[in-house]
């Protein structure tokens, strides 16, 4: 096929290769090669150069469904409206072309919620198609955006985003929507919704449960555990994705469970519940915030390097708070100098705690801001939020409860 | 047999190289380390009966559960991507594709095959093409090889219920070597003979599991109805028994579908169940009581100028209905040509027939069933006799324990297969190509000829080692001791320990044993001996270092034979070793015995 | 007291204050205030202007024992050294200064392992007196060389360590010592040994149970959850702290638990034993390396100023091991200029795979090294170990299981 | 009484401001949330005989479990530093310091008291002194207060078996204001007068509990043989029973040492245990057979010139004994002065007294135990009995359900007080100290005085609201009826709907219930009616929504009045209330009877 020019992708041809003739359907030029579809439905893959078409039988047309991007689904009472934003959940491989991506074919909505269809009125939209280690804080905000204008119109707004940064996005939403009148339930899924396997049905489905909750906050809602047939509610700011495949990989982290369902009945708990008056949406974040992970390597040098044109630096230190006293001085600096430090710890459960020991009584002393039980990824969320909200207050603020990002009492489940 | 009759085979061969992509061991020893329970959907990509039965399933909220053994991980339960393709698979598959003649693909991009009854977690099947346009020398002929395939096994349905079927998943992902032929094959015989020759061309790389399923037959036939593919067949002796009855059963409905045709043919696209429930009242049909003890209904339908080829002779269209309705889980299958009968009497089928509406030629069919299943039935039952009557016969079946074959699903089809995106599609390494062809430069026949003579064995025996899947222990015990002396233990001694012991005895464990001897400087006999000693319960581990396996030093022997000659003046050779043999179970070298008696 | 110059710590006094003669006992001075013992035991803080000594009984001697830093207990067969760096385990409250701090007194041991005295002849030296957030690749350097000097005269080695960077320290001794003749089980507590109901006791207990095993490896033991009674051994580089104060902090990530201790039996699995050849010791690190954490903030900038100066920079990446398409460039660029970036997880679970997703595909290609299951800290330290021990191979030796740091079959044991 | 003898009281008052330590709420719904298990050490600087008895317990690896409740977090179980002191315990505190004129310490500084009972979790208790040198006036005059502490509850006991003490962790944390007064009690009455104005004094904060044991007292006395402390006297009434208890016992052992060393005293620092359990072969004393099924065996000692002082008239060493076995855990301990006796006969005990070496005036204690119990009692009571006749007397006692004082532990001293490290020593708040100085103007009495005037309640009333920690209660309904009302609501009629109910009402639904019928327009004549219909069994929600809490209109009225009078005329004002009530639960106004009823 070298120097012929490629036919479009489905097309039916006979080629011949290696001295065989093959009726194939011609899928896709891939660094030089063909991919051919043969009748059995495997997938063949040769070399260009070695390939002649003897015969085209069938020229493809490009018979790519156009769908439309907002669709209703339902004929029941409570409007619900479901924005994607893209991820595995609404990724679907591509059959022709065998790549998985972001869809804009949300379809087997339908499926996963029949169950609930005399219930709801659903209306389906997609405000953007990425996956969601892509995210910034700029999308967080036109997400905001979007889910203030849904909740308008609706009881409830479900949220498809990739997993992979969601508990970010959750966090971010949670301190923007300071009121808010609706549920904003987010989900995602491990496995793409066109697997027979997929946990997408399940985790929409269970989205769409809560979603009829009376609930005032940002919540994940994803499987419980490996098995189908249960779903857990993560409070946003207390969500952590701690696998990197399994169904299950969402943790409450500390008493972030707000919510569980177990063969379709709905339980939630110590929830916030949605206010009557307006929608509270403040929408401006300060990028200039990062994680800063202490190990026995760091150095001075490497802190400050990392802290350069930051506002706030969140040091995810060890045990309950720690870093070397090496570090003490320039955190001092650091802080002299505007940058806000922030300690949390890489142990993620429990609580930091800079009084029991006289290394962590220097660390607070060195205008370093322990900020109790919060999430190192909580608090950079947070962090955006407050030098935006109230900068001159960054450390109370920080060192106090606004969304349930810090617990005063530390629940005595297993640890996660 | 009817001459227009085509026979292909599909023949799968587990590999012992550890599972396909992941890094799990092919046997594990069954401990069950965890459950869990999933649902699939039906992709909507799908078609077909199966799907309609899947989607029927779904409504059910039919759960599969998984039972994990210690011989998975995170990717058997779908919860962990893929790794990529074991090697060492690879390599074997290409060895049998090479041996088959096949070309060799050098770019292999995986797919995933969907499917959805669960026994695969994923949903589906991951399958590569790795091989094709092979060919296989016959007594009857050349026949050709269309492809070669490497595939992972699936999970094995352990039990089922209405609701739940439950798998275990320490067969999911085991690696499959599925070989395809053309149609080519002439007989029943014939598939044998095939069957066999593949077989041993892939037995022959030493590495098939010895599992009790670690081979099976898929019989692709077809007498000018369709293409009816069959799975389900372990043994060799099978493959002719399927064929015929799947023969006769399609002459059978040919038969049937004539007479129908005759009289007006089948016309309907459902079924009309009538409840006639209440006709059973105080019934003696155990079958009827038990239905409805479980709330469930009697249906009643008339099947258009069907009576008298529902079971009849060899006219036997009821079966056909019966298969379809236990897809959907129903047994309560009743029909006219077998009534009355099971406790209904004459007049409760007169009753019957009068409700409806059932003419002259018209059979009777009663389900026992829930309202919802019947209205299922109702289409699907209809539309498979149209099917059958236009002699549409294509399909998947299985062979049944009870020696025939009976209705599985629809034929998979192009549009069920998908790139599995998981796994990248690589080219085979020039290390590997080049070590298949060169594999490949013999048959398998010839192989076991040069086994033969490079080993000093029998051919005989040599065949047996390949087939009874010793070729890797044959090999690695010819590292420590004479080849001749690990065929004889491998063949003779070590099935007759094992048949002593009441189980078998792991390889590694053979190996160690056999090992640790000669590593103490005895031969063959001590490790003779040292089985023996294992065979009468002795621990392994202390076998090497038992004195009884020394052999009777010539002093020893000496003053052994001392001892019985002098009790038995004139004791002949033969009956000499037997009192030495009785004295002590060490070893001794017979020929020493006969210098030293000087008999 | 202003004016006055202050009695030895433990001096007994009569005092005025605010009208009212009290007889104390002096504790020490703290910013300004006087603290004071009353004879009821409490302590009372006054302002030392406001004090007056009105006589002085007793003035205190320095009577702090001397400790010897070697000591031997028990009269067993089994010779076993237990080295201490420090940290919580050997930290006590100095009942005169109310301050924690690592002692040289272990004389706790001997009470910790009274049941073991007939089995064992233990020999304790202090090696160190530091907290373990102030340990730094030197230090390890420095332990793997006492560690190696006990080995050489012992059949196991006991190691005292601070709880924070503990793992970083067993993940060290595990690579560095490439064949080892003796266990090394390291230990560590979070409650101090002055405290009834400290951890120590049966840590080390625990820990010498373990170390009379055939074990050739580095592992951390440590209580098996909150309750006293049961211990895990943990393989050195699959252990993480997993909460900042729990006494069952630390969690095998993965297949990481090799043993147990359940009602003083012992069990062990999988573990790799001793190996009766001499000790191989690689006592070189390369420091120049440490751990950027990914978040949706994360710029360009950040990922340059940070790996500046390093010769090796692990990721904890989202997901499967992700990170946003724009910082792609940026980590060629880095990986062509010899800096190498390793990619590993911040879900801490499972695997990072970068065939599943183009994304993944994409940092692939951009030069970045996936580590599989590794841990992040794990990956960090063995960068250390590669950098000097083999350079040219570096990233087929990160991809290469080592010292169990990598695991090819992922356990379908829950999360933790 | 004795004319020596000296008193003071140490008061607990367990505070309802949440945890000391913890943000946990004080009192949960005793739902068992998970159980622990854990070891204590005695840390290597303690001393004396409890130190003892914990290693000896520590050598039966004698284990502690925590049943954790809902109002538990990780700093019950000693999984996390405690949280920084609770301010609004450290401000009632301090009102209560103020109210007994104390000086204030403006810096604080928490303490650890080591207690290894496993009563905390973390083997010692947090407590601090914040006040110091206050004073009480009494009717029998000043009584010096020489501490104020707040420290923390411990964990309630639930069980206790051989080898195991189970407690609960729902009541470890609470605060608990402790409050010492000097020895300047002058008698067992004088001591109750004292317990309950200290109790007034931190009650009329209205921040005491309402639990069962929110207050309990510590009695110390001394009749010039050291100070003995009196633990778990939680009525006021007991402390008269208690002391009395105490001096009868503390002349009792007067007595018996003043006759044992008359004889020559007790010079053993051992006891010489024989085992005996030979003798009691067939035995009929049950005591001895349990004892001996149980493994045990039967020791006897001579106990020197201790005869007819065991128990004869009011000298009881024998009980002392007995304690002090009980601190090991052993409960068999018979003695001379009870024997015969216990199926233990004369022959017995004479033969027993022999292999004792038993002189005349000598006792004989038998001991149901180990062979290694036995040991380190011998030591034990030795050295026990030698302190008692040395009139040593002090130690921590505990007031038993018997009526009488028991051996609990040593007297601590201040060498089980180490700094809490984990806590940073602080700086009280101006304005705290502000706040409690001003409430400490006033005196208890004083304060009730004013709740009498100024919300119109009589002294009589404004005190039981007090002492019955009704204040809170009180003053939040007063925000919405007038404090008579609510005066009356508390004291009569939610106790009386509590009796009907027979369970009591939650502070927060009784003024939800008051606050929701107000609301609605409604007066306090309705809020009763509400209470009235909550106890005939009306859900608490419906009730405020509820019709027949609405008074009866003016026109109502006079048909019903109208009604009545029809059928009985001539009936008088009361009984034509009565038969209102009869006809209906709705509340109306007496006043508008008799304006309609123009009796």
């Amino acid at each position: 096929m070298s120097g012929q020019s490629l036919p479009p992708s489905g097309s039916k041809l006979q080629i011949e290769h290696d001295g065989q003739e093959l009726h194939v359907t011609f899928i896709k030029e891939d660094s030089g090669y063909g991919v051919f579809k043969l009748a059995s439905g495997y997938n063949v893959r040769f070399p260009l150069a070695d390939v002649k078409i003897i015969k085209i039988y069938d020229i493809s047309q490009d018979h790519r469904k156009t769908m439309k991007e907002e669709t209703n689904i339902g004929r029941g009472a409570h409007r619900i409206s479901l924005l994607s934003t893209g991820g595995t959940i609404s990724s679907r491989v591509d059959y022709t072309t065998g790549a998985v991506r972001p869809t804009k074919d949300l379809s087997f909505i339908r499926e996963a919620i029949s169950d609930l269809e005399d219930r709801i009125n659903l209306r389906t939209e997609i405000i953007d198609s990425i996956l969601s280690e892509n995210m910034t804080p700029s999308h967080w905000i036109k997400i905001s955006h979007d889910i203030k204008k849904a909740m308008e119109s609706s009881e409830a707004v479900v949220l498809l985003h990739g997993t992979d940064t969601m508990s970010y996005t959750a966090s971010a939403l949670s301190f923007m929507f300071e009121k808010q009148t609706a549920p904003v339930i987010m989900t995602g899924s491990q496995r793409s919704s066109d697997r027979p396997s997929s946990d997408a049905f399940e985790n929409i489905e269970s989205s769409i449960r809560f979603s009829l909750e009376n609930i005032g906050e940002v919540g994940i809602c994803m499987h419980a555990n490996s098995s189908d047939g249960s779903a857990i509610l993560i409070r946003g700011v207390r969500a952590r994705k701690m696998h990197t495949s399994r169904r299950d990989a969402f943790k409450p982290m500390g008493d972030g469970e707000i919510g569980r369902i177990t063969d379709r009945r709905t339980f939630i708990k110590n929830i916030r519940k949605k206010t009557d008056s307006s929608i509270e949406l403040f929408d401006q974040l300060d990028k200039r915030c990062g994680i800063f992970y202490f190990t026995p390597a760091s150095t001075e040098e490497e802190l400050e390097n990392f802290s350069r044109g930051k506002k706030a630096v969140v040091i995810m230190a060890t045990g309950l708070g720690h870093v070397a006293e090496a570090l003490l001085k320039k955190i001092r600096d650091l802080s002299d100098s505007g940058i806000h430090i922030v300690i949390t710890s890489q142990c993620l459960n429990g609580r930091v705690d800079l009084d029991v020991y006289a290394s962590g009584r220097n660390l607070s002393a060195s205008g370093a801001i322990p900020v109790e039980d919060m999430l190192p990824e909580t608090a950079m969320v947070k962090s955006m939020y407050v030098l935006k909200k109230d900068p001159d207050n960054f450390a109370k603020l920080m060192q106090s409860d606004m969304r349930g990002e810090i617990t005063l009492r530390s629940d005595t489940v297993e640890i996660r | 047999m009817n001459k227009d009759l085509v026979i292909g085979l599909e023949v799968h061969l587990q590999l012992n190289t550890g599972k396909l992509f992941c890094r799990c061991p092919v046997s594990g020893t069954d401990q069950i380390t965890g459950q869990i329970s999933r649902r699939l959907k039906p992709t909507s990509g799908e078609s077909g009966l199966v799907d309609r039965a899947a989607i029927y399933e779904e409504e059910r909220s039919r759960a599969f559960d998984y039972v994990l053994t210690d011989n998975t991980c995170l990717v058997e339960i779908d919860e962990e991507p893929p790794r990529p393709m074991n090697p060492h698979a690879l390599s074997a598959a290409l060895k049998i594709a090479a041996t088959l003649k096949c070309s060799i693909l050098e770019d292999i991009e995986c797919m995933r095959k969907i499917v959805i009854d669960g026994s695969n977690t994923s949903g589906f099947q991951r399958t590569s093409l790795i091989a094709m346009n092979g060919s296989l020398d016959t007594e009857r002929g050349k026949v050709r090889i269309s492809s070669v395939c490497l595939e992972e096994d699936s999970a094995r349905k352990i039990a089922e219920e209405d609701h739940m079927v439950k798998y275990s998943l320490g067969r999911l992902g085991i690696p499959l070597v599925e070989i395809t032929t053309e149609p080519d094959i002439k007989s029943a015989d014939h598939a044998i003979e095939v069957a066999r020759l593949i077989g041993l061309s892939a037995m022959i790389t030493g590495l098939i599991t010895k599992d009790s399923d670690s081979i099976r037959q898929d019989v692709n036939l077809s007498m000018g109805y369709g293409r009816v593919e069959i799975k389900g067949i372990s043994r060799l002796s099978q493959i002719k028994e399927a064929i015929e009855s799947e023969v006769s059963r399609q002459q059978s409905i040919a038969r049937a579908s004539e007479i129908i045709k005759k009289r007006g043919g089948f016309n309907r696209s459902y079924l009309e169940f009538i409840d006639v429930s209440d006709l059973f009242e105080g019934t003696g049909s155990i079958l009827v009581k038990k239905g409805l003890s479980e709330g469930k209904r009697i249906f009643a339908a008339c099947l258009e100028n069907m009576n008298e080829t529902l079971k009849q002779d060899d006219v036997r269209m009821g079966q056909e209905i019966a298969d379809i309705a236990r897809a959907f889980s129903v047994g309560g299958v009743l029909h006219s040509d077998e009534l009355p009968g099971y406790g209904i009497d004459d007049s409760t089928v007169k009753t019957i027939s009068k409700k409806t509406g059932r003419g002259v030629n018209d059979g009777i069919l009663l389900v026992i069933t829930t309202k919802r299943t019947a209205d299922i039935l109702s289409r699907e039952i209809a539309s498979r006799i149209t099917k059958l009557i236009k002699l549409d016969l294509q399909e998947t079946r299985f062979f049944s324990d009870k020696g025939r074959t009976a209705y599985l699903r629809p034929l998979p089809g192009a549009e069920r297969m998908y790139p599995e995106t998981d796994v990248k599609p690589f080219h085979v390494t020039n290390e590997d190509l080049k070590e298949a062809i060169d594999f490949g430069k013999l048959s398998a026949e010839e192989r076991i000829d040069k086994i033969s003579k490079d080993y000093g064995i029998s051919r005989q025996d040599a065949n047996t080692i390949v087939t009874n899947m010793r070729l890797p222990i044959f090999l690695a015990l010819g590292e420590f001791i004479p080849f001749r002396s690990a065929s004889r233990l491998i063949l003779q001694k070590i099935p007759e320990v094992e048949r002593k012991m009441g189980k078998s005895i792991e390889d590694e464990k053979i190996i160690w044993l056999v090992q640790s001897i000669v590593k103490h400087g005895l031969d063959v006999t001590s490790v003779e001996a040292g089985f023996e000693i294992l065979s009468s319960g002795a621990e392994m581990k202390s076998i090497p270092e038992s004195g009884e396996i020394v052999p009777l030093s010539q002093n020893e022997l000496r003053d052994l034979i001392g001892d019985i000659k002098k009790n038995n003046p004139g004791i002949r050779q033969g009956s000499l070793m037997n009192e030495i043999r009785k004295k002590t179970r060490r070893p001794f070298d017979p020929r020493t015995v006969i210098s030293i008696a000087d008999l």
